[in-house]
């Protein structure tokens, strides 16, 4: 008998990676999450400790896929903490992916939210010529720099930027991609990380009519369009979503300015 | 011309049979909107309390190894107030405002709550399987179903609708006390109590360990309380439980339903479930030349 | 040297946790001879009664839209006496006999006619949810299943096990009435009540409109009930409802069964489902390093 | 979503065909029925009335199947009076079938155990040289000559046989089929009808040394192998059947001796 994909399948952490000291990548065994598109998710159980939605990351393993969490609440030290050898529940992937154009493209990540990009990358087409525009607060929080570079050896730049300066462009990530996109000759912005960050560069690229896409987070409960925990709008963030058009943002209320909180109440951010 | 879908559920009027169930996408105008655009004749907000509640930490919702669903949400949800400021700003949405309580108190305060809000009913959730004092610890209590629904009749001249399910008093009696207070419809059933174990951890996977099964598994059950209920008779039905297809809705309405509510089938994005469904319904009753849903409704006891 | 699969439920022991649910080819001992040998740890007869029953008009059996099955066979069943006298012609066909009836001497009537059988236990059928007068109806009047249990357990000192369901009362009361009258075991849960209705005909399929619904929709709600009980402990637990796979069994004996029976899992031919899930808790047991199934009986509430 | 194939289907009964003044054909169009294979049957719902084990019909329409049916009880008089344009469920088919061998092959059938015999000649390898023996008390129910005649030009030898002699040769099939098997020359023998007919024609094949096969008939629930009522020793004819082959059957107690009545008591034939 099939097994009905919303349920949580048990898969075993194969090898764990610190990528800062509160970030690390889980890597594990699965056919169907390892060919998760861009900008797809997963239901992830940390078994007597909770669930909660992650970025489908890329392995270099083939049928692998991997988690890169960062400490935070309860379920994601969970995670964080889940030795190699440990269990996890995986559910999905769900929700929609980037519509990846030809040309030139800028990619701005920051955090945890580079996954959804770093998977891009491995998916874009070979003569995509890619800026990869990564921010961080500080040095010690950067990382998949080396990574990036490693799964796509030609037509990639990766800059940095932190906002200490300690790495480098000092300064936010935001205002180096309005400099980049002023340079011009973009004709793509994806997007993901931290809602603010995005509603900028959203505004940026659609100033200059540069298309643009972000991946959006929210409260999930369910990932399957029932619970609305996730909703923006008349919009469901993991159905609709995660990726939504700059131009369908552009005319939202909630981007950038409200998320709803576990109870289901419209929270400003 | 085609089939006009409209049909009354006691008072209430409603354009099409097709009704979003409670707790489904049931906390923002916006999406409300949207579902009404679908075709729904009504949506229901998820079920609100006198105090805002996060509900149960994840995992909350999940699959169940059937083609069902399993959740244990807890009935978070904003508090009666903030959801009534939120559908005061959108007058032109109507809804029908779930209830979740302990007690007459909480409810008469919560319906006072909606006075200046766009609501064409109250449904009162009885029939919660997972939520400790409220749902069907209410539900099964008979005598407290009827104190409830008689203060809230007396509270709101709108329609009262209670919300049954299968808890472990007979919701056949949770019916009696609901009619006798003045219910103007019933509304069967909830989801019905139950739970998924992961067998690689030997672990429960809802962080409540218990939840409630909805969705297709749940169908002939729920079919049968709406069959049994109206040959009990003296109420109009609202059917909901497992109801996917149009096939599904005619059923329900042959069994003695006036409308259908459709939760669980919306899984995986599938908003367009309402207008399907209404279609389908259309269909039908052009084929076997109804002219009306109230023409159908419990036929199958008439057979 | 492959794990030992046999396992205790109170005094009765079985080589394997799997068993022929009640019902389920229940009439011929030359098909409780082929079950065992496909690796069964025990058969349940039919329930019987102290007279030869027909049964309702087919349809007694169909399928559920939902994978699952749809039963009101009305317990036909060729009575007790002539049951008994067919079990004597295969004294080497141990078997667990189910009883169905209305009051103690009913139940005392039957036992006596099974005193020259390989008979290794009774099912007591306090739950079948579509036949009036017995089944459920005994159930759900707690007081009468006290009495039919101890009027069963001073008729023979073989085991006795209380199949309990979902009824209109609280199924949690029943188990206590069977555990205060020394039930030796409970087993959950039998078929829910559910009907089908033909949405062409506008016709109740079943020939008894409402029947029991089983199979995988119920998986869910039984394994809630498996756990319930065991929370409460001090009775020993067969599962039943929806096993049709290893997994499946597992989830039980983590919930707290102590065995397991199947049922419709056997729809289409499938009589090899019980060295397949036999099979399957084997590998589970070695993977996860289980000596013995005792191990693993309600591992999941100390999660 | 697929439908259960368990649950019955809906079919609207296509033209009525009287074959003696007991017997009528059914026509209604089943893709999946169509193509059932001879011996197989249907769960017949005839609404508000019962629901009964039918053989499936051919039917000379393409997409077509039919039920033929002897006025007998309620249910099978209610199918019978079901008018053009009434309505009929069904699901399966079920069962196993005919094991169709080269050569030579005998079939021997009376009144509606004709059903799968006809099934299995139309079904039959064109080199196939067919005998078919039907049997009938008297002149009057003697059906499907023609039709079988008509679905097979070539290599078909129809045989009647009338216990009144009105017709063909006079005397019992199971006589005549003996008399056949005595010439010799058949490599198999297929037979369907009254069990008592079937037990003879089994016992003289196989003291023959002759291949042979019947579909046997019980009272049936469930036709899923649930409900034990088409029981025959430790087999059930629902799935295990209704075809075995006589080398099974030869060694049943059951087989010509005792059936389980409605309440599942062995009853004697
Ligand atoms: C589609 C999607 C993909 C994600 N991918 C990743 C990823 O790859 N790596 C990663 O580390 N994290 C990712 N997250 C975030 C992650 O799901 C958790 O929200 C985060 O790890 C905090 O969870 P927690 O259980 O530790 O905190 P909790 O204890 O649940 O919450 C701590 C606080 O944060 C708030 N909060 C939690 N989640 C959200 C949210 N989604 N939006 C707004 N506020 C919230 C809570 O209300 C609470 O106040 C993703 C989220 C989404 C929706
Ligand atoms: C695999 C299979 C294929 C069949 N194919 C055909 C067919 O093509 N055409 C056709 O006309 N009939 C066929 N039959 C027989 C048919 O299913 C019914 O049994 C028959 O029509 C009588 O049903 P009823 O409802 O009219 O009689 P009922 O009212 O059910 O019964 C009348 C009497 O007959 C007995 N009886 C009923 N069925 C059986 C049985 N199967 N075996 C022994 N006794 C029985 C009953 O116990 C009762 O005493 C088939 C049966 C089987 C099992
Ligand atoms: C995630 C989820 C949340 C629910 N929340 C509520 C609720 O708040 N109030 C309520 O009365 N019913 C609630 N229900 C029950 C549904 O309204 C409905 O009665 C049940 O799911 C059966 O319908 P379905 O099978 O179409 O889903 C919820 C169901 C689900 C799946
Ligand atoms: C056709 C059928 C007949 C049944 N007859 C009985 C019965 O006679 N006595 C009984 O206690 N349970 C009976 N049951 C219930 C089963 O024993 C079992 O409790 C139920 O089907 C759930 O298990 P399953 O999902 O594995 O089928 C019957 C079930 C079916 C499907
Ligand atoms: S997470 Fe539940 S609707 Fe999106
Ligand atoms: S008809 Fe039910 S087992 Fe064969």
């Amino acid at each position: 008998m099939q097994q009905n994909p919303n349920v949580p399948s048990v898969r075993t952490v194969l090898s764990v990676t610190d990528e800062t000291p509160t970030v690390r990548t889980l890597e594990f065994a699965d056919d169907i999450l390892a060919s998760s598109r861009p900008g797809q998710f997963a239901m992830v159980w940390v078994p007597r400790i909770g669930e909660l939605p992650m970025s489908v990351m890329v392995s270099e393993t083939r049928g692998n896929a991997a988690f890169t969490v960062r400490v935070h609440g309860a379920t994601s030290t969970g995670l964080y903490n889940t030795p190699v050898g440990g269990a996890i529940g995986v559910r999905g992937p769900y929700g929609n992916s980037f519509d990846i154009r030809r040309g030139r493209a800028l990619l701005v990540g920051g955090g945890t939210g580079l996954v959804p990009l770093m998977r891009l990358i491995s998916q874009a087409p070979d003569d995509l010529e890619i800026t990869l525009l990564m921010g961080a607060r500080t040095s010690d929080e950067v990382f998949f720099g080396q990574r990036a570079a490693r799964m796509r050896p030609d037509r990639l730049d990766v800059v940095v930027t932190t906002d200490d300066g300690t790495l480098g462009v000092a300064g936010n990530v935001a205002d180096e991609a309005a400099r980049r996109l002023g340079d011009g000759g973009f004709d793509a912005v994806y997007t993901c990380g931290p809602e603010l960050m995005m509603r900028r560069v959203v505004d940026e690229a659609r100033s200059r009519g540069v298309f643009v896409q972000a991946s959006i987070e929210r409260v999930m409960k369910c990932g399957l369009g029932i619970c609305g925990s996730c909703c923006m709008d008349s919009h469901l963030v993991c159905t609709d979503g995660t990726v939504f058009d700059g131009d369908h943002l552009a005319k939202s209320g909630d981007f950038g300015y409200a998320y709803r909180s576990k109870s289901g109440k419209s929270t400003p951010y | 011309m085609p089939v006009p879908l409209s049909t009354n559920v006691g008072p209430l009027e409603l354009e099409s049979p097709t009704m979003l169930a409670s707790g489904i996408l049931g906390i923002s105008t916006e999406v409300f909107g949207r579902i009404l655009g679908e075709g729904a004749g009504a949506v229901v907000t998820k079920s609100l309390s006198t105090e805002p509640w996060e509900g149960y930490a994840n995992p909350t919702v999940i699959g169940a190894d059937n083609g069902g669903m399993l959740n244990a949400v807890g009935l978070s949800n904003p508090g009666a107030a903030e959801f009534a400021s939120m559908l005061k700003k959108s007058p032109d949405v109507p809804v029908i405002v779930s209830l979740v309580g302990s007690a007459e108190p909480d409810f008469e305060a919560m319906v006072s709550e909606f006075k200046d809000c766009n609501v064409i009913g109250y449904e009162l959730n009885l029939s919660c399987p997972h939520v400790a004092k409220v749902g069907l610890e209410v539900g099964d209590d008979v005598e407290l179903v009827g104190r409830i629904v008689g203060a809230v009749k007396r509270a709101t001249p709108s329609p009262v609708m209670a919300k049954v399910g299968l808890g472990s008093a007979n919701y056949m009696d949770t019916v009696t006390a609901a009619v006798d207070a003045g219910a103007d419809a019933i509304t069967a059933i909830n989801t019905i109590r139950a739970m998924a174990i992961d067998a690689d951890t030997a672990v429960p996977v809802l962080s409540n360990k218990f939840g409630g099964l909805s969705g297709a598994p749940i169908k002939p059950i729920a079919l049968r309380c709406v069959y049994e209920i109206a040959e009990r008779g003296g109420i109009p039905i609202i059917g909901c439980g497992g109801i996917s297809t149009w096939r599904d809705a005619v059923e329900f309405i042959l069994a003695g339903a006036s409308a259908v509510q459709i939760g669980s089938a919306l899984s995986g994005g599938r908003t367009g479930v309402f207008s399907q469904v209404n279609a389908g319904i259309g269909r039908y009753m052009e084929q076997k030349g109804h002219s009306a849903i109230s023409g159908m409704v419990g036929l199958a006891a008439k057979s």
